[in-house]
């Protein structure tokens, strides 16, 4: 019964992210829009891209390989799975133990492998750039994020993000330098990794700026749903993160009842909500960087992490 | 039961006789093989009968190890010296006149080396060693080219130097005995010098140990007073060479390790083992570096024995149960090793008509049996296992970091250095592009992979006896 | 059981004979190959019985030394390595089946070979430091020869001579440390050094020695120079041994005495073991990515995993220093893990290379390309051991790094203020050295593999023949089978660990759904099983839906290339460009990378011409000197060759003399 | 007793007086007054040896005498003049460290040897001590006028004289064995070097057969 219930919730988790994802997207769009002063697409524009593209055919380079069709499957089921094993509403999912923190960076990470892959496989310049561009930042970003999961996991006692949005709501953490110095790094790694302004600009084609976009160049129609949906998936498993990690209030326990569980949604669906809002506003007021400024950013999300590890090592109280 | 021990002494002078006196070097090579090799027998007798000792000769278990292994690797030498001068003589860089001479000498030098190894008298000793010397010398020149009169010439005149300070040496522990023992010829007898070394005057025998171990020490090629023994390597014939390095160094060796001992014995005399581990290190770190810049791959190998002589004369200055054991081994392995290393070169050079090392290449390709043959010697000379070499390195290094860290760090670091030297030439010979003639060689390879086949065993596996035998030298030599 | 280890390895022995004389005939390798699996099988099992539950089991030969013979053992840690060894062995041999039927000279390959394999076994049992030291340097010897197999190709030479001068130099190290061990009177035997473990001080020393000893084989920086020079230098299936198992024979040698004969720790140990271990992932998997040779790079990604090793090693360290026994098993065992786990994607990858070599003739990436067309199976086999080496879930690579990370936030609790500095950085290496590692073999499979041919050597590759392919595809499913499944290796580990520190990490098998929990389920815990079929499931349901449900149609077309496509191969991103922007960020000051741009003035027919100047630091700093040094020494004494016999005799006066003054000074 | 002390000072004057002539021999600077020099020199031998063969009453110590006499002071240099003038050997001998220099040098070594052998304890026998003393300063004389004289003619006087120290010091022993033998072996193994000066046409120096060899040396050197 109990395992059933939990099945559910699982089953519950795994289709709001993909239904939410799109969303949070086109409510970023939205925000940003009007900011600018457009009225800009309806909220549920995604959408509807995504089932244009599913219902259009595919056109393949001649010199694709198999790989490259095989290759969006994996990042969407990569991205998807990480994104359903976050706690958002209720924490204590069935699954959650299966991968820690960690894990789940490291998915992402196999996600991008992939994607920078499928960028060379075609053979034009344009996927080359977007590829070592995209490990290039990677190869800044994934430190500094495992830098972060160190400082928390570490005030945690664990690397499981349902045990440790318990301990964060616990209230026994209290306010630490280092988890603000892990707050700030969190952020930046989260806008470099969903390519966002000031690093990428997922609005454009202008070849000199763009680096997700270049990498994703040659993929058409259902493939390119795949992959945009995944992206989403990303950015929302992001906020996700940070919502379960530094906001964690309003999450059900894992034997919360009917109410709690409402609550936790009804929270959920606002953190996002706040989250794209804040994207959008930050977006809108600051301008694209040049890539090689781009080392400079990270890196200092990069120092921050080790910063935030480093004063808990020296003395647990910070 | 003396005539184990005559026999040793007298077979060869009798061969020497013989062969001055016939024509033909065919035969006369015959001989000279058949000399060495019942020399050898009666040498290996002298494990099994057990003569003692008289007043002019002496048999303990130390000479013996030298003895047997003299005369095996006189009578190995002898082999490969037939095919050698076989080809000599058709090319006509010798004539049958100077064969038979060289013939005649061979086996004067084999009975000089034995007398020196068997005298119980530190005269008799000391003019076989000169002896010795001479004949090398007229070996070495026998090409009669302006580079071997040169080397000869050097040759002679440093080794004169040395006869003389080792005879001065010998007189003064003669008169550092006479007033314990007594006037007369009992005053130079080994056995009796032992027994009462005690209470000898210590002044005289540090003095007397002093010059003989500049005396000996020039033959036994240590720097600073190596510089006959490059030059006499690479211009003499080759089977000289292999005899001079595996056998002539060892004899003045023997004599030296004879002296140590006698000053052992002696409490008030200074400890002899400082200064030849002074010396062994400085000839074997000069000597790795001096193999870089070798164009003669004979002058190379010399330069290699100088620096084993180094190690070995190391290892019986650092004294005790171990190193001395790993001195003998070494010493062993060395003239063995070093021996099939000239035989290689001998046909290699004949090959390849020179012995520039950089006229000659990739002899794996040409001559894969002679190529492989000298790398798996360089192998064994460079110390690598499983061969024998590397169990003595292994016993002198170990042993002696655990007393003296720095010695053997400076040891070691000449070992290194000189691998890096030997290999260095290794590669553009048997290695790389072919270079050169690349003739194939009528050589009679079965002393050098004797040679190598014992010093392989001795790396993985040493017979109970021989250990036994070793382990009674190295406690004798304390 | 030590004693069927030994005949297996009397039986490569014999071999080595039995090949010299076949050499000549065409079939000789496969009979040589084929009875080198047979018996690498056989001891693998051994190993494996051992391990699951074998006593210790010990023999005493009377070879080597005469008065101590030669000391075997056989102990869980042997057992471990064995299966590592022979794993390695099986799969190269396998692999050689096919692959060595290419070789132009396997009379200077198959002698070889056997013995090179009997060297690693003999080094994992010997119980003496003479029997120890005598296989460490056949090991190296053998290898060497296999090196310097193809000694007429450029370079080939010189790297064995840069690799056999520093295995001189590790063996001397080694033999020094062996020697501080045995004391002057020589006890060589371990368990005389088990018995009486050295004193603090002395410990130390023999620590550094072995650091260095052990650590110049298995290529640590700053004593990996030789490594990426002479690995590749083999034939492919030779380098696939000695990059994925002889330097775990190093590192057997290190944990041998770091953990098991020198008795306890001091802390600062592990900070110099850390450091460099630090030191040398990073700076492996930097050279790699200015690589454009394929071997060349997987080399230096040896480099790169030796270092991840040393950290979980340096970590086990400094728990057992401070006695947190549990932490201690976790570190030791990710260490261990991970030899493991490289052992078999680094083998795997040096396969897929040699694949290609054999192929293209080709090992310069900037020459290949697309091969995933004309080499699928391959291309397959080889971006499976890519995503196993860039420690991407869910494959084995990921599976011990997780748990060095897990080891690393175990470690404030460290009371040293060295470590509490030292560890966060570490992580911070380590990580970096993660994502760079993705980074590179993004590189590597996408500038070979995908993309268009470059070469026409490239553009009519074959695909290799089956028993090559059988042996990297047997790699393969080792790589998931040991990523989805980690708890039985772990748990395999038990008894090596056990064996070195007394305690060893909880027990996985019993966990529900085959989970591993590292400490306990609150803290950390990773399901690789569960990620594996939830991302397959996942994705097939995907698939299934949308083309169910959507449309499934394709057309091929030209490619988009935002409407410039350009025919020529030649405009496709190529390994150095592809490098370029992380070469921008961590090779300026690492490296010393400048880029210097030539265009020509306008009119000027000339091409522009971009080149990038590399330096390669450590080398400067460290060998270059060496040589300079060599030379300069050598050419001063060199003058003593030519002295007039005047100036000889000088030199006899002068020692009569001095050792005359020394006398009447003396007393 | 008596007969002692007279035996003792007659010793020691003849070998003190061995030693001058050394140093005599430094002092030279023409060929044919070096070897007339040298002829002095194995004639104070020659009496120092019969002087000990009359105190040890050992007859066979007069045959080393006379082999001192008739080979060394007169064959020899004998010879070495005809050698001289048949290669054309120019007269004056080039030294490497000046005729001072080399005197002092001399002394220190004297001194050397004085020190060295003062350490032998007293109970030797004085007579054997101080011959022994003067003998290896003889040697050290000879190998020093070695290695400072590039004639070949001058640096075989040197060997020479260092030889006649040998054969000092060895009569100076009493009652050692096989002294005459030595003696014979050591002026077989000086004819050997004057033969080979003649053979080889060394003109001026031991150092080389001729001199281009030195050059053309095997392409040691290139």
């Amino acid at each position: 019964m109990v395992v059933i219930r939990d099945f559910a919730f699982q089953g519950a988790q795994m289709l709001l992210v993909l239904l939410l994802a799109p969303m949070l997207t086109g409510l970023v769009r939205v925000v940003k829009a009007r900011l600018l002063r457009r009225r800009g697409p309806p909220l549920l524009q995604p959408y509807r891209d995504l089932i244009r593209l599913l219902r259009k055919e595919v056109v393949l380079a001649h010199s694709a390989s198999w790989l490259f069709r095989v290759i969006p499957y994996l990042v969407f089921a990569g991205t998807w799975v990480a994104a359903s094993l976050v706690p958002t509403f209720r924490s204590g999912l069935l699954f959650s133990w299966s991968a820690d923190l960690i894990a789940l960076i490291a998915l992402l990470g196999s996600a991008r492998f992939f994607l920078a892959l499928a960028g060379l496989d075609v053979g034009t310049s344009f996927g080359g750039i977007g590829s070592s561009r995209e490990v290039m930042i990677a190869s800044l970003a994934e430190p500094a994020m495992l830098m972060i999961v160190f400082t928390v996991a570490l005030i945690a006692g664990s690397t499981q993000l349902s045990v440790m949005a318990a301990h964060m709501t616990s209230g026994a953490v209290g306010l630490r330098v280092s988890l603000g110095l892990a707050l700030l790094a969190l952020i930046m790694v989260s806008i470099a990794e969903n390519a966002r302004i000031p690093i990428d600009n997922p609005a454009t084609h202008l070849e000199l700026t763009m680096v997700h976009e270049a990498m994703v160049l040659e993929y058409s129609g259902r493939h390119l749903a795949l992959i945009d949906l995944a992206s989403e998936l990303k950015l929302l498993f992001y906020v996700s993160v940070i919502a379960c990690l530094f906001i964690p209030w309003g999450i059900a326990p894992p034997d919360g009842n009917a109410g709690a569980i409402a609550v936790g949604a009804a929270s959920y669906v606002a953190k996002l909500a706040a989250g794209a809002v804040l994207l959008a506003v930050f977006e809108t007021s600051i301008a694209k960087m040049r890539v090689f400024r781009v080392p400079a950013f990270l890196g200092a999300a990069l120092m921050l992490g080790l910063l935030g590890t480093l004063l808990l090592f020296v003395s647990g109280t910070l | 039961m003396i005539d184990a021990l005559a026999g040793v002494l007298v077979i060869p002078a009798a061969a020497a006789v013989l062969l001055a006196a016939l024509p033909g070097y065919r035969l006369t090579a015959r001989l000279n093989v058949l000399a060495a090799l019942l020399t050898f027998v009666t040498a290996s007798s002298l494990f099994v009968v057990h003569p003692e000792s008289g007043t002019y000769l002496l048999v303990d278990d130390l000479n013996k190890v030298f003895i047997v292994l003299t005369t095996f690797v006189g009578f190995t030498t002898s082999v490969f010296s037939a095919s050698y001068i076989g080809h000599e003589i058709e090319i006509g860089r010798l004539t049958p006149r100077f064969v038979r001479f060289y013939h005649a000498m061979y086996q004067v030098l084999m009975f000089a080396m034995n007398l020196a190894l068997v005298a119980n008298n530190i005269g008799l000793m000391w003019v076989a060693i000169e002896m010795a010397t001479l004949t090398t010398v007229l070996m070495v020149g026998i090409y009669r080219t302006h580079e071997a009169l040169e080397a000869a010439w050097k040759y002679f005149i440093l080794g004169s130097v040395g006869i003389a300070l080792a005879l001065f040496g010998t007189i003064l522990i003669y008169m550092a005995a006479r007033p314990v023992i007594g006037e007369g010829v009992d005053a130079m007898v080994w056995s009796a010098l032992m027994s009462r070394a005690a209470q000898f005057d210590p002044a005289l025998l540090n003095l007397a140990f002093i010059f003989l171990l500049l005396g000996y020490g020039t033959k036994v090629g240590l720097a600073p007073l190596h510089a006959w023994l490059p030059d006499a390597h690479a211009e003499g014939p080759t089977p000289i060479s292999a005899v001079l390095s595996g056998l002539l160094l060892n004899v003045a060796l023997y004599a030296l390790l004879r002296f140590k001992m006698l000053l052992a014995l002696n409490p008030e005399a200074i400890a002899p083992g400082p200064l030849m581990v002074i010396m062994g290190l400085i000839s074997c770190l000069f000597a790795a570096f001096m193999l870089y810049r070798r164009r003669d791959i004979k002058r190379m190998f010399a330069y290699s024995s100088i620096e084993h002589m180094g190690i070995i004369v190391f290892a019986f200055g650092m004294g005790g149960a171990l190193a001395n054991f790993a001195g003998l081994l070494h010493m062993t392995m060395h003239s063995l090793t070093k021996s099939a290393i000239f035989f290689a070169v001998g046909h290699i050079a004949q090959v390849k008509g020179t012995q520039k090392i950089a006229d000659m290449g990739g002899l794996t390709v040409t001559n894969p049996v002679l190529g492989w043959g000298l790398v798996l010697g360089v192998v064994a000379i460079a110390g690598l296992p499983p061969l024998g070499i590397f169990m003595s390195e292994f016993l002198v290094v170990s042993s002696t970091f655990a007393r003296e860290p720095w010695l053997a760090i400076i040891l070691a670091l000449g070992i290194l250095v000189a691998l890096g030297g030997l290999f260095l030439r290794l590669n553009t010979i048997a290695f790389g592009e072919p270079r050169g003639p690349t003739a194939k060689a009528e050589a009679s390879y079965v002393p050098m992979f004797a040679h190598l086949a014992l010093v392989f065993m001795a790396g993985i596996y040493m017979p109970a006896p021989l250990v036994k035998g070793f382990e009674n030298v190295a406690r004798l030599l304390g | 059981m030590v004693t069927f280890a030994l005949f297996c390895v009397a039986a490569f022995l014999l071999l080595s004979p039995v090949a010299v004389v076949l050499s000549r005939s065409p079939r000789a390798s496969g009979v040589v190959y084929a009875s080198c699996l047979l018996v690498t099988l056989m001891l693998a099992v051994v190993g494996g019985m051992c391990l699951v539950g074998q006593p210790t089991s010990r023999i005493t030969l009377p070879l080597g030394l005469p008065w101590l013979g030669a000391h075997f053992r056989l102990d869980a840690l042997s057992a471990f390595f064995l299966i590592v060894v022979n794993l390695g062995g099986a799969a190269a041999s396998m692999f050689a089946l096919g692959y060595g039927q290419h070789e132009h000279t396997p009379e200077r390959v198959l002698p070889f070979y056997p013995a090179y394999l009997a060297g690693m076994n003999v080094v994992v049992l010997a119980d003496d430091a003479f029997s120890f030291l005598v296989a460490w340097e056949f090991m190296s010897l053998t290898s060497w020869a296999l090196v310097v197999a193809h000694h007429r190709e450029r370079d080939n030479l010189q790297a064995g001579y840069i690799y056999l001068l520093m295995a001189g130099f590790g063996t001397l190290a080694l033999l020094l440390a062996f020697g501080l061990l045995a004391g002057g009177d020589g006890n060589y035997l371990f368990d005389l050094v088990r018995a009486a473990p050295p004193s603090a001080g002395v410990a130390a020393i023999v620590l550094v020695l072995a650091l260095v000893g052990a650590g110049s084989k298995a290529g640590v920086v700053p004593l990996h120079a030789w490594l990426p020079l002479a690995h590749p230098a083999a034939p492919s299936h030779v380098s696939a041994l000695m990059s994925g198992v002889m330097t775990k024979v190093a590192v057997y040698g290190f944990v041998r005495i770091a953990f098991d004969l020198l008795g306890p720790p001091v802390w600062w140990w592990s900070m110099l073991v850390l450091a460099i271990g630090g030191i040398t992932a990073v700076m492996g998997v930097l050279y790699a990515l200015m690589q454009h040779d394929l071997k060349r790079l997987l080399a230096y990604h040896t480099v790169e995993n030796i270092g991840i090793i040393f950290i979980g090693l340096g970590l086990a360290l400094a728990f057992k220093a401070y006695g947190m026994a549990d932490a201690a098993a976790l570190a030791l065992t990710a260490g261990l893990l991970h030899v493991f786990n490289h052992s078999i994607f680094k083998s795997l990858l040096f396969f897929g290379a040699g694949a290609v070599l054999n192929a293209t003739g080709e090992r310069d990436m900037e020459h290949l390309g697309g091969l995933i067309h004309r080499m699928p199976q391959t291309a397959f086999a080889f971006l499976v051991g890519c995503v196993a080496i860039s420690a991407l879930p869910p494959l084995n690579g990921f599976v011990s790094e997780w748990l060095t990370f897990q080891a690393i936030l175990l470690s404030p609790q460290l009371p040293s203020w060295g470590l509490k500095f030292l560890v966060p950085a570490v992580g911070g290496l380590l990580a970096l050295s993660a994502a760079l590692a993705a980074a590179c073999f993004v590189k590597a499979f996408g500038i070979s593999f995908l993309g268009r041919p470059r070469t026409p050597a490239a553009a009519d590759a074959n695909e290799t023949d089956s028993h090559s392919l059988a042996a990297m595809f047997f790699l393969s499913a080792l790589c998931l089978v040991a990523g989805v499944l980690p708890g039985i290796f772990i748990d395999a580990l038990a008894p090596a660990t056990n064996a070195l520190l007394g305690v060893s990490m909880p027990h996985q098998a019993g966990l529900d759904w085959l989970t591993v929990v590292p400490v306990a389920e609150s803290r950390s815990s990773y399901n690789g099983l569960l990620v594996f079929v939830f991302v397959v499931m996942s994705g097939s349901i995907a698939a299934f839906a949308i083309h169910r449900l959507a449309s499934d149609k394709l057309r091929r077309g030209p490619a988009w290339d935002c409407g410039y496509p350009d025919a020529s191969p030649a405009t496709q991103y190529t390994a150095s460009s592809f490098a370029q922007p992380i070469r921008r960020v961590y090779g300026t000051t690492v490296f010393h990378a400048r880029e210097v741009g030539d265009m020509p003035p306008p009119g000027a027919a000339r091409p522009a011409r971009l080149t990038v100047e590399i330096r390669d630091l450590i080398w400067d700093a460290a060998y270059a000197p060496i040589a300079v040094f060599i030379e300069y020494a050598t050419g001063r004494l060199n003058v003593l060759q030519f002295l007039t016999i005047r100036r000889y005799l000088t030199l006899v006066f002068s020692a009569l003399v001095l050792l005359l003054l020394v006398l009447a000074i003396w007393s | 007793m008596l007969r002692g002390n007279l035996s003792f000072d007659v010793a020691h004057l003849l070998a003190g007086s061995l030693v001058l002539v050394s140093f005599m021999q430094l002092y030279q600077d023409r060929l044919y007054a070096l070897l007339n020099v040298y002829a002095l020199h194995a004639l104070v031998l020659a009496a120092s040896v019969g002087w000990q063969a009359f105190v040890q009453d050992a007859p066979h110590l007069y045959v080393t005498a006379v082999i001192a006499l008739v080979f060394k002071a007169i064959i020899i240099p004998a010879a070495l003049h005809r050698i001289i003038v048949r290669l054309g050997i120019h007269r004056e001998i080039e030294t490497v460290v000046g005729a001072g220099p080399t005197m002092l040098l001399g002394m220190g070594l004297v001194a050397l040897s004085m020190v060295v052998m003062l350490r032998v304890t007293a109970e030797a026998d004085p007579l054997a001590r101080e011959d022994l003393a003067f003998a290896l300063s003889v040697v050290l004389l000879g190998l020093l006028m070695m290695v400072t004289r590039r004639n070949a003619v001058s640096q075989v006087v040197g060997f020479m004289s260092l030889e006649n120290g040998l054969v000092l010091a060895a009569t100076g022993a009493k009652g050692m064995p096989l002294v005459v033998e030595i003696s014979v072996a050591f002026s077989v193994l000086i004819a050997f070097i004057v033969v080979g000066i003649f053979l080889f046409r060394i003109r001026e120096r031991f150092d080389t057969v001729d001199i281009q060899a030195l050059d053309r040396f095997r392409g040691e050197r290139q």
